[in-house]
């Protein structure tokens, strides 16, 4: 047996520099350029408004990794260098899209409205969902690789018998965004949710945030050629964007969702973008890439080219910037404190939530439980006979 | 009054849900034009629309998957897996998203969701074609696991499994789909999770469902002929288990055999036996005999017979039993 | 809620005349025709030999079709229509081939010389897999749709590990070829398998048998676009070839087992072709599918464009056609009382071979078996002492 | 000897297997350079080849799947799964084929494969990653489903598990890893689907496996301190199970307990308290009481403690036995 394999790549089959097909309307340098087919639709103020949303989500994120190292969060999973391709796509929603997020989409979250703060409680261990997923629109976290992308194919099929496609509006006109990872396109779930999104002509965008990684595995792994060119063997058209830029990650998810809530079926974007920290605060980048991919990386961020545009073409000056620097440090401390404080939970309320119609076996066990829990506590039966609900 | 078998009585019930509440779809393979191979859903497609009566591309993960997606849009998803041993593409999507969904979201998203399984043997089928996944669903917080053993069951069972706010696995007993009974339509049904002592006796409590319900009842009917006066309680429901009717019969028999084709092992006749035994511990006479399948694959069909458990196993079974 | 959904179909997606991007080098008229890409290497004995294995095979297939209404069989999945695919293709493997089939692949086993009754054993209940896949290299038939395809890319990964690809002949590299059918290119299986397969450039065919119809669901529930396409989004190419059309089978298979061997890795070919049967003889397609469709497809019955091929451009008389037609009665007869001899195997055997190394429980469930088996006939202790063996 | 946590145990197990025989590969997601999230696969990519330690895509389908064809062609297969709530996808694979193909080919084809299995909870981890899924392998016949419990064990039962040549799942308690023992590399290890009594005793017989082992041991240190002289048997194998060892140990004390992390509804203990009744009719003074984890999904972390048998609910199971 030999150790090693030959790396026999068929011809045909060099991916070339990854940029060529790219749509990009923001350079890294902050400079605008245009593109045939896709055009940024907002104005300064909207840009200045993505610098926010990124910059604030950055600085929750940052602070949720410190509440991580100081314990006081299991695990957290950094969505740092991601900002642009989650914010420019979670603006581009209508109000009546609905989110499929992975674990990772805290920007996209963030332009739903959603508290980070809830974000925080499922990686502090107090809840596995703790926000309103039908008043957000934004669904819960899904751990399971791209088993989401399947939910949000039915729920997408759902708008359509609910006649919420093809009036012409996004007033009356609904899609659903599905965000899947780059090794989450190897999972049959995702591709079985490209099959029924295609044979349905379901009213939705897959959108595939290409971090180059999942966990230590590099994109090669998952795929020789690039991901957004997967979605035209299933029928409809995939497209590949600048996951940094968000003037351009704005404008393919816009058209998008636009051909989705107009009736003309599912489109999948690969947003191009890098993994800039580690996988999450349980993981070891430096066991498996290079510190240069990272370096690399840097010269694109996305938060820096958009100050930088604002910087060199707008009237926008120090201050603002430093306002804003000011409402991220209060946000952060404002999540931190709240964090803090939030209280565990209690097991018995779980019993409750297993069902909708809790049976026997369920109301007993939580009996039991309380009065086993209480047979350790002097206060015990107080709390036992005020029924505790769950607190998270 | 109407005389049907347990697929029609299945066609009809869903026929009902269909009507009562425009939520209601079906999806899975071949369930439209064709009715379903076992027909089940005949005629619905052409009555209620391809919206309703979703033909799905051939992807069981894909068929539940998407069914969640639905529900969470407020709809309530019927979804067909065609035989028993293809659910298993479609385990994770049950097990971690159809069952947990609730949960994750405390309660504030349903999954009014019902998986229609035809399962287990005497069909004379191919491999995989014949099986009793109950205990991978009954183990499986979240879900509901219910059997219908007989048409007039069927009828109701599969109504108030739509009708339930909780994920539903059905189990339909393949083999007795074309047995017939009187249904009446007008009849107020049992609950859905309660078991139902099908033929009182004193001596002995059999323990059953699906399948083995028909099965006990002929044997307690020859042990009659013996004299001995068997129980038969069929337990419709196996996640949650209607432990009080369950726990009844054996206080008063002191006796129990449970049957079940499934294999031994952890088949449901070991839960059903440690709980009795945990509940009736002074009045059990003898220890929870269990009638299952072997621990083995299901065989191929021209010894399935000698597989599944018959009559004589059963009375075997009893006879061990009433020995202690 | 709308009752039909509206059909919408996003632009960019007609399906045009199927017949468009296929290889097809024997009209249905018998007449050869020239492709710029592939040329059927063999001659004119050699299509010969595919007119006697179809014709074979189609025997056969009618046989157990007909022991199957006589109730000797429980079920039959006839590949009637789909010969020139099966033999086409079969006849295409190297020495060192193996193919791992679905269940309705009789023309493929039989070019490896797979015992016909062997077959039979598992649709009559007597076997779940009768012949020995190692020695035939025809692996056993799977019922789970698709699951196959990924013990075929397993296979091959274990083929290069093995150092059998290559060295540029096929009596030193080995390929496999994995079969599927229209239906399962929905299954994340399958899907899986195009990931894996590209990944480790695996060398595998991917043979799709698109017959138009997974049991009552037509091609275009799985796929509105050509299934061949598929490939290209998973890295590697796909070609469309004329099913009924065992000489561009041959040619396309061919050179795709090559590439395979060579080390250029995996290939998907789409047989376009029509299940001509019902899906088993337990089904009823009258209920799905109109009686024409069924004609159209009559006119390019594979076996007849050989024959009309063999008849005007070779001097095949009528003779050699007719001796054809006695050895294949023969053939059927023997297979017919051959299945009719077989013995339905003892319960006994099967407690053995559920594991290498059986256990415990399962010895006592074997005695206990036995023993109550044997209660029932007075013969009953001679067979248990003498230990019958499983006999399928 | 050497000392060595569970995670370098298992490592240096499966070194000696790569050593041993040229067709044992590894297969699994970020096994290779990254050594797996646990790091037990640490250093083996580096030294035995990227054709040898295979980092898989994303799809635990296709590892296994992959797997089996690895297997047909002569490999002997070992397969992580990241977490054990991420088995499911592959849930198809392992029983309808990695648990079906020596029986379908009666024999001809063999299935040498281990499907390693981090396990259990404890780890403060958030969901799908804390849970104990034996009930569904060893429900299912033709797989073997083994646990170890500390270091030495590890490191003799992976060698044993991919010698097999049936496919074992095996499980590893992941809040054990890093738990040391001194592991002796000269030893002659018990056999693979032997049961063990770790702790003699007279008055109750405690089973476990895997992180409840050292539970079970904590909690008869402190009975030992009330008087009570608690056996422990540490079962190693879920399937088959060493009957012969747990049958004998309850028949001299007279009562068991059970102890998994698994809900207690079908989990391990249901199938234990059968047998046991079955089996020590006569000889129980009580009825087999089961601790496990309650019937629902496996709670947010801060929660856990609670949620998880620990030693207060194991002598509180045990105090009820004795009060029979
Ligand atoms: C089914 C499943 N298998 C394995 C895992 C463990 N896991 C968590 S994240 C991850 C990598 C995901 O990579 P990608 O899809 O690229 O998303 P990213 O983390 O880069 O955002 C893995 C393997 C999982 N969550 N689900
Ligand atoms: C996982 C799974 N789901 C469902 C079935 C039932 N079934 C058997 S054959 C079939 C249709 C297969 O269609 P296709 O792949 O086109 O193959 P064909 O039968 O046309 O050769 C179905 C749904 C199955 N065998 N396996
Ligand atoms: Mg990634
Ligand atoms: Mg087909």
């Amino acid at each position: 047996m030999s150790d090693t394999l030959p790396d026999h790549r068929g011809p045909g089959f060099p991916s070339g520099p990854a940029e060529v097909d790219l749509v990009q309307l923001l350079t890294p340098e902050g400079e605008r350029v245009d593109h045939p087919d896709y055009a940024f639709d907002g104005d300064d103020a909207a840009i200045a408004g993505f610098y926010r949303d990124m910059l604030l989500t950055r600085r929750v994120d940052t602070e949720a990794t410190a509440l991580q190292r100081q314990g006081e969060l299991g695990l957290w999973a950094s969505c740092l260098g991601q900002e642009a391709a989650q914010i420019g796509s979670g603006r581009a929603l209508g109000p009546l899209d609905s989110v499929f997020p992975t674990y990772r989409e805290h920007g996209v979250a963030w332009t739903l409205g959603v508290d980070p703060v809830n974000l925080l409680k499922l990686f502090r261990g107090v809840s596995h969902g703790s926000w309103d997923p039908i008043d957000t629109r934004f669904n819960l976290y899904t751990i399971v690789i791209g088993a989401q992308t399947l939910h949000a194919t039915g729920y997408a099929m759902g708008l359509e018998r609910d006649g919420l496609v093809g009036h012409g509006s996004p007033e009356k006109d609904a899609a659903v965004i599905g965000y899947l990872g780059d090794g989450a396109t190897s999972q049959g779930d995702v591709s079985e949710a490209f099959v029924f999104a295609s044979s349905y002509n379901a009213p939705i965008v897959f959108f595939c945030q290409n971090n180059q990684w999942a966990i230590s595995e590099p994109i090669e792994r998952q795929s020789r050629i690039p991901l957004y060119q997967r979605a035209a063997g299933f029928g409809f058209p995939g497209v590949r964007v600048d996951g940094n830029d968000a003037l351009a990650v704005h404008a393919v998810t816009s058209k998008a969702l636009e051909r989705a809530r107009s009736g003309s079926g599912p489109t999948l974007i690969e947003a191009y973008t890098y993994r800039m920290g580690a996988h999450t605060t349980s993981d070891d980048p430096t066991k498996y890439r290079l510190a240069d991919e990272l370096e690399h990386w840097r010269l694109k961020d996305p938060i820096a080219r958009v100050r930088a545009y604002l910087e060199r073409h707008t009237d926008t000056g120090p201050d603002w910037f430093a306002a804003i620097d000011a409402e991220a440090d209060e946000l952060a401390a404002d999540v931190r404190s709240r964090c803090l404080a939030l209280p565990d939970p209690d097991l018995a309320g779980l019993f409750d939530v297993v069902y909708a119609d809790t049976p026997v076996h369920l109301r007993e066990q939580r009996a039991e439980y309380e009065a086993y829990r209480d047979s350790f506590t002097e206060a015990g039966q107080d709390a036992a006979a005020t029924g505790t609900e769950v607190a998270w | 009054m109407t005389r049907l078998t347990m697929a029609k009585a299945l066609n009809a019930g869903l026929r009902r849900a269909l009507e009562a509440d425009p939520k209601v779809v079906l999806a899975g393979e071949d369930i439209g034009k064709l009715g379903g191979v076992f027909r089940v859903t005949e005629g619905l497609q052409k009555d209620f629309g391809e919206a309703r009566v979703i033909d799905s591309p051939l992807a069981e993960s894909g068929i539940i998957g998407t069914a969640v997606g639905m529900a969470l849009r407020g709809y309530r998803p019927v979804c067909e897996i065609q035989f028993d041993g293809f659910v298993f593409p479609a385990f994770d999507q049950i097990v971690n998203q159809v069952a947990k969904m609730h949960y994750r979201s405390r309660g504030r998203v349903r999954m009014p969701m019902v998986i229609r399984i035809p399962f287990g043997g005497g069909i004379g089928a191919v491999e995989h074609h014949s099986e009793s996944p109950e205990t991978y669903f009954a183990h499986t917080a979240g879900l509901k696991v219910v059997a219908c053993s007989n048409p007039v069951d069927a009828y109701w069972m599969i109504q108030q499994a739509v009708a339930s706010d909780d994920p539903v696995v059905f189990l339909e007993p393949k083999r007795r789909y074309h047995e017939r009974a009187e249904v009446d339509e007008q009849a107020s049904p049992v609950p859905l999770h309660s078991a139902t002592v099908v033929r009182p006796g004193r001596d002995l409590t059999l323990l059953a469902y699906g399948p083995m319900v028909k099965t006990c009842l002929d044997a307690a009917a020859a042990a009659a002929e013996e004299g001995r006066d068997l129980e038969v309680v069929d337990l419709r429901s196996l996640s949650p288990l209607d432990l009080a009717t369950v726990v009844g019969s054996v206080q008063r028999t002191g006796r129990a055999v449970v049957v079940h084709e499934a294999p031994l092992n952890l088949g449901m006749g070991a839960e059903l036996s440690a709980r009795i035994t945990e509940q009736c511990f002074y009045a059990l006479e003898a220890p929870v005999l269990r009638v299952g399948g072997y621990d083995m694959p299901y065989p191929p069909s021209r010894v399935e017979d000698e597989y599944l458990p018959d009559l004589d196993r059963v009375l075997d079974a009893v006879d061990r039993s009433l020995a202690y």
